[in-house]
């Protein structure tokens, strides 16, 4: 008897299968730190302006996200929310002159790296005085002399041009390392296969780091990208880690060491940050792809909160300067959305303005 | 006549393609269980199952690699970009593999394969998103493109697309798919590859305007027609093949041209019908071809100053009182 | 003047700016230790050490971009690509990030790299070796695109290339690379980008040829001289920004021009030129604009099929003659 | 004292280095099976027949080299000879309805695959009566009713080709596999990586296979590519191998194993074959990236000398048999050479012919 040809199926299934009532999780987190801050070299002031970046990134966003849904700008809106801790306790184990590029998601990415909400949101509602002088947008924060290169839309397009920061610096012989950031759907691209491969033989020192969320748009990881995400090292005897990206300290713990080592050694090093994205892809996303018990659950990590706890818990702030910060932080980001609304547009030569750094040519401009 | 959106007249093209055929499948970025970015493929995986609706991930090289692969085995891959800025990513496949194989093969093997997703801008989405690439792809030997502009020509047009033998370029808009129109309901509704058709007849000048551009020209037509100016539009449907012929036709009666599309001016279609126009209707001609296209700067975010980057109508008017000595 | 191959021209001009500034350096296949594919790199890894000759990979995407970060950071990286038909799988780093990384960020960033290979066919070498990318490069904002055919233009124009603070995409062909010319000596010796030249002067009509085919028309004008035509040749040099103003002021005295390119037809460099020609000098011209390209087909291996492909001097004499009415 | 700066290196340095004296080698060979062809599962006709082969891939290059230096025709030509043992086994193991391809160094391929001594010599020189009509040369040698899709001159481009070979083979479930056969060159494109994980994560019926012949044109394979190129399997948890390619008994028994293993369980393979190139990449290559006593090592591994020499040790051919197989492929080649020769260039109409398929659209044909 003819067996019965089962169907192919190409793309493992996602949220369709059965799951027997167990929560579908798209990743698994690592377990956090068990250091202090003290033990990892912070001080307490450290430890509260980390909390108070993580909170202005916060907040920034969810205004952000409501002057959008007001109308007040158009285009993608990528919110960072619950991945707070890897832009912030990146920031705070590199020194301010290594160099950082991301992706699209990029807010988080500026606050912490000196974007003042005002020039960010001004950015966002595409005025004259945002950080991009309102040429980029939502996806193109940038402040490159702060070592700050900028929010990228092509997924995986910055890639190698992390991997060329990290060839300038070695070249210079300036001390400075290249960190580059990137989404679980970046890893598929083929740009991170010869810039990896480039990197390790040619000894860049640089972290390509995946900020590994769960998702990319509406597909989980175990979807788009097979095995485990950090292992993808192995195939060129990188150096690799793999940890937990909703606790501030442990990003902190981990970069440090990182960063050490590739501009010790000037090598590079292929990072897994394990986190979870809260909001939609963008606005418009109906999240149908994921339950409501899994966004529960990585909410429960809240990295915001946990800081916040910490602070509390080791009595390095009370209650009332949290809120004090809190209020602070609050009062910035609404005078930062009345300053984007009340700046002016750019005016309509800003067109062909910045298009060149030499000799501005313009085809046939008719 | 039904009424559908630019999108559905998409899917029922597709759908009835893949009714028709097993081998046709589609594959690309979140076209399976998110229904599609722009919901284009919504509910195609509940009726054809896995096998024919297939999830990918942000590779573009490799997907439309793998889509050239099994066109040359006889399969029929629709392969879907989120948007064409992404295929630049898998240009060398479109452009060194699918359009050449068959040639440099000897004929021993063919691509029918279309690649389709939006095309160039889609409001402020910045510069790395809005860029029309039909020109480009246009110019490369072997490529068909299409780049329809209403819900008719849309479905007609994409079953003709897939049913092609060799590789098509399928261009839509984000900004369309919701776009309402009349579709036709005749069974197996297909339109040719490479026809032109007249949208609106007129005496006094020829605009030819392609996707989205057709709307502009479609309301400046309308301003037009109030100043006594009775414009002919010509949508070419297909920007490659084009139906040069339609054109010169037209402007054999009304001696005047405007041009309108969405690419940046150098080199983009305008500037290839323009040199096709004054080549072949030289001595028709009472005025110059005119274009109306894209700025030579990338797309800015800012509201105005995006708004002042795409052509608008008042920028169509000004070019046909230009061809008019208006 | 010294008499000087093609590939010295270009190597004396690299030579030259990497002795001037030490942020400039040369990475590409076999650039270094092989002295490049084409002799063009020969020499400068023994004079400037690995550091700045670097060999890399066959991952023209990610050396590319390595390339784009490097010049963000301040270098000024020459990329070689072995021919522009691979450059191809980069053109995502050219096209999405090097001509758009500016704008985007408002001005706080800049791309000053140059990219540079052979362009366009070498004989026999089949569909994906052949084909000439300089008019799909030009269509995108903020490329600058340069293709010289002679020794001396070259060596000028790469030096400003190196030193133009934005990309600059430089081209240049297999088969010129042996080709001696005369080029100046003089000491740093810099041809601004964007000036055409008038190679020949004439009365009668207007070529204008880029790259290899400056060569073609070349040939063309000799034995038209012999049959009474006086053609004034212009070689553009570069594409990108085109300078309009010097073919047009020569049509204005010969009121008839042929373009002669290495391109497809379908909106190549002839068709934008002979787009702005008939718009800017419309009341001059006394016969349509007539180009001289490739087919609309692959390249194709068999050498009578080659032959039969590229543009020769008959083609642009039969041109010629079309806007002669001869 | 401050440290003297040391100059940055990127690209490992190649034959500039001093290697005091030991033969610097781009490749170690893997040690030949030790199994007898009876053991593998071939009979003496097949052995026989695999030599013939062997050798008629050989002695067709070495003429069709002659014929090149005589201007018999132009473009490219890039020899195969050193690695006959790899297209000869491979075949012998799969099934005739395998679809196999590769890059443009095609030659060996297309003869072992059906593309006669004529067609291919006549492909050549550039005549109607070649396998692809003349319209492709050397680079492009096809024969897809035999399931030979043909070589590819963009590097790397291929690869995704052929897992759409095994993904149609998949969908079509037709029992057939796909085989991808490329340079260690190859190895740094980024589609590799894509078509890798997507063929892992989609279980194509796909075994990709690097000939490792030790150098990518002037680039040794350890300054282009790091690690060994057979681990890269290791990051897409695929299953992979690492062979002898200089024995074509070797290929057999491996890639018999491998193909059905793909087969039977639909999944893709990662194979790295080691070889070695006689010759230069191309015919214009001065060779100076190699010394002379690498070669002359690898030229004691001739995968035809190999072959004759088991032929006479095993008794399974005399010299005899041996000379008049040899003396009859050299007859079949010069008689191809002559067919080539006297076959007729394309008709000009060719040049607009085999563009397309459906209905030939040639714009502004003028
Ligand atoms: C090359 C390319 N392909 C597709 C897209 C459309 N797109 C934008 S974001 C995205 C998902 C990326 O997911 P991931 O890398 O995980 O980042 P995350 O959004 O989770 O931060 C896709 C498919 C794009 N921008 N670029
Ligand atoms: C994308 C691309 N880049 C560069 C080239 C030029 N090129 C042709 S062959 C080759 C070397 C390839 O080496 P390998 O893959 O090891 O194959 P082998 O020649 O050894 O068989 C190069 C650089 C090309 N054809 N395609
Ligand atoms: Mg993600
Ligand atoms: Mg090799």
């Amino acid at each position: 008897m003819a067996k019965k040809k089962q169907e192919a199926v190409f793309t493992p299934i996602g949220l369709n299968k059965n799951n027997n009532g167990k929560v579908d999780k798209s990743v698994e987190l690592p377990p956090a730190t068990k250091k202090k801050h003290k033990e990892l070299g912070l001080s307490d002031d450290d430890v509260i302006a980390m909390f108070d970046q993580m909170y202005l990134q916060r907040r920034f966003e969810e205004r952000a996200m409501q002057m959008y849904q007001k109308g007040k700008f158009g285009g993608f809106l990528h919110l960072y929310i619950g991945q707070e801790a890897i832009s912030t306790g990146t920031v705070f184990a590199l020194n301010d002159d290594d160099d950082i590029i991301t992706a699209y998601r990029d807010h988080g990415w500026g606050l912490v790296r000196g974007i003042s909400a005002k020039e960010g949101m001004a950015e966002l509602f595409g005025k004259a005085t945002g950080c991009s002088k309102g040429k980029g947008g939502s996806m193109h924060f940038a402040k490159t002399e702060n070592h700050f290169w900028g929010g990228y839309g092509i997924v995986g397009g910055h890639i190698p041009i992390g991997g060329g920061f990290a060839f300038a610096n070695k070249y210079l012989g300036n001390g400075q390392i290249s960190t580059c950031f990137f989404g679980d759907g970046a890893v598929d691209q083929g740009a991170l296969h010869e810039t990896l491969n480039m990197s390790q033989l040619w000894k860049l020192p640089c972290v390509y780091v995946v900020e590994n969320n769960g998702y990319s748009m509406g597909t989980a990881s175990n979807r788009h990208t097979v095995g485990e995400i950090h292992e993808r090292a192995k195939g060129y005897g990188m150096k690799s880690a793999l940890f937990n990206g909703m606790d501030a300290l442990t990003v902190y713990e981990n970069m440090k060491a990182i960063a050490d080592d590739v501009r010790e050694n000037s090598i590079p090093y292929f990072v897994e940050i394990r986190t979870y994205r809260y909001r939609g892809h963008s606005m418009s996303d109906p999240q149908k792809y994921r339950t409501k018990e899994e966004l529960e659950q990585y909410q429960k990590t809240d990295p915001v909160e946990r800081m916040k706890q910490y602070l509390l818990d080791e009595k390095i702030a009370k209650q009332k300067e949290i809120d004090a910060i809190q209020e602070r932080i609050e009062e910035d980001v609404l005078e930062a959305v009345k300053f984007a609304d009340e700046s002016p547009f750019p005016e309509p030569d800003a067109l062909y303005e910045d298009m060149f750094a030499g000799t501005p040519f313009i085809h046939d401009k008719k | 006549m039904a009424v559908l959106q630019f999108r559905e007249a998409l899917k029922e093209a597709i759908d009835e393609e893949m009714d028709r055929d097993e081998n046709v499948f589609v594959m690309g970025e979140e076209v399976a269980e998110y229904n599609g970015a722009y919901k284009v493929t919504e509910g195609l995986l509940d009726k054809y199952g896995f096998k024919r609706v297939i999830d990918t991930p942000i590779s573009e090289l490799g997907f439309a690699g793998i889509g050239v692969g099994a066109a040359m085995k006889g399969l029929r891959p629709i392969v879907e970009f989120m948007t064409f800025n992404f295929a630049v990513l898998a240009a060398d496949q479109i452009i060194n593999h699918a359009s050449k194989v068959r040639y440099m093969l000897g004929g021993q093997a063919s691509v029918p394969i279309v690649f389709r997703g939006p095309n160039a801008s889609a409001g402020q989405l910045g510069a790395t998103h809005s860029v029309a690439y039909d020109s480009m792809y246009a110019h490369f030997p072997g490529l068909s493109v299409i780049y329809p502009s209403e819900p008719d020509d849309a479905k007609g047009l994409l079953k003709s697309a897939i049913r092609n033998d060799d590789t098509v370029i399928f261009m839509e808009s984000e900004q369309m798919y919701g776009l309402k129109g009349e579709v036709s309901e005749e069974k197996d509704y297909i339109i040719p590859i490479g026809k032109a058709k007249v949208k609106r007849e007129g005496e006094d000048v020829t605009i030819v305007a392609t996707g989205k551009m057709y709307h502009i020209a479609k309301q400046a037509a309308e301003q037009l027609a109030k100043d006594g100016v009775d414009a002919e539009i010509i949508d070419p449907r297909t920007i490659k093949p084009f139906d040069l012929e339609t054109v010169i036709k037209s402007i054999k009666k009304t001696h005047r041209c405007v041009i309108v599309d969405e690419a940046h001016p150098f080199g983009g279609l305008a500037s290839e019908v323009g040199f096709l126009i004054q080549r072949e209707a030289f001595d028709y001609l009472d005025a110059p071809v005119q274009r109306v296209c894209l700025p030579d700067v990338c797309a800015p975010f800012s509201k105005p100053l995006f708004d002042l980057w795409l052509p608008d109508a008042k920028n169509v008017i000004e070019a046909v009182n230009a061809v008019m000595y208006r």
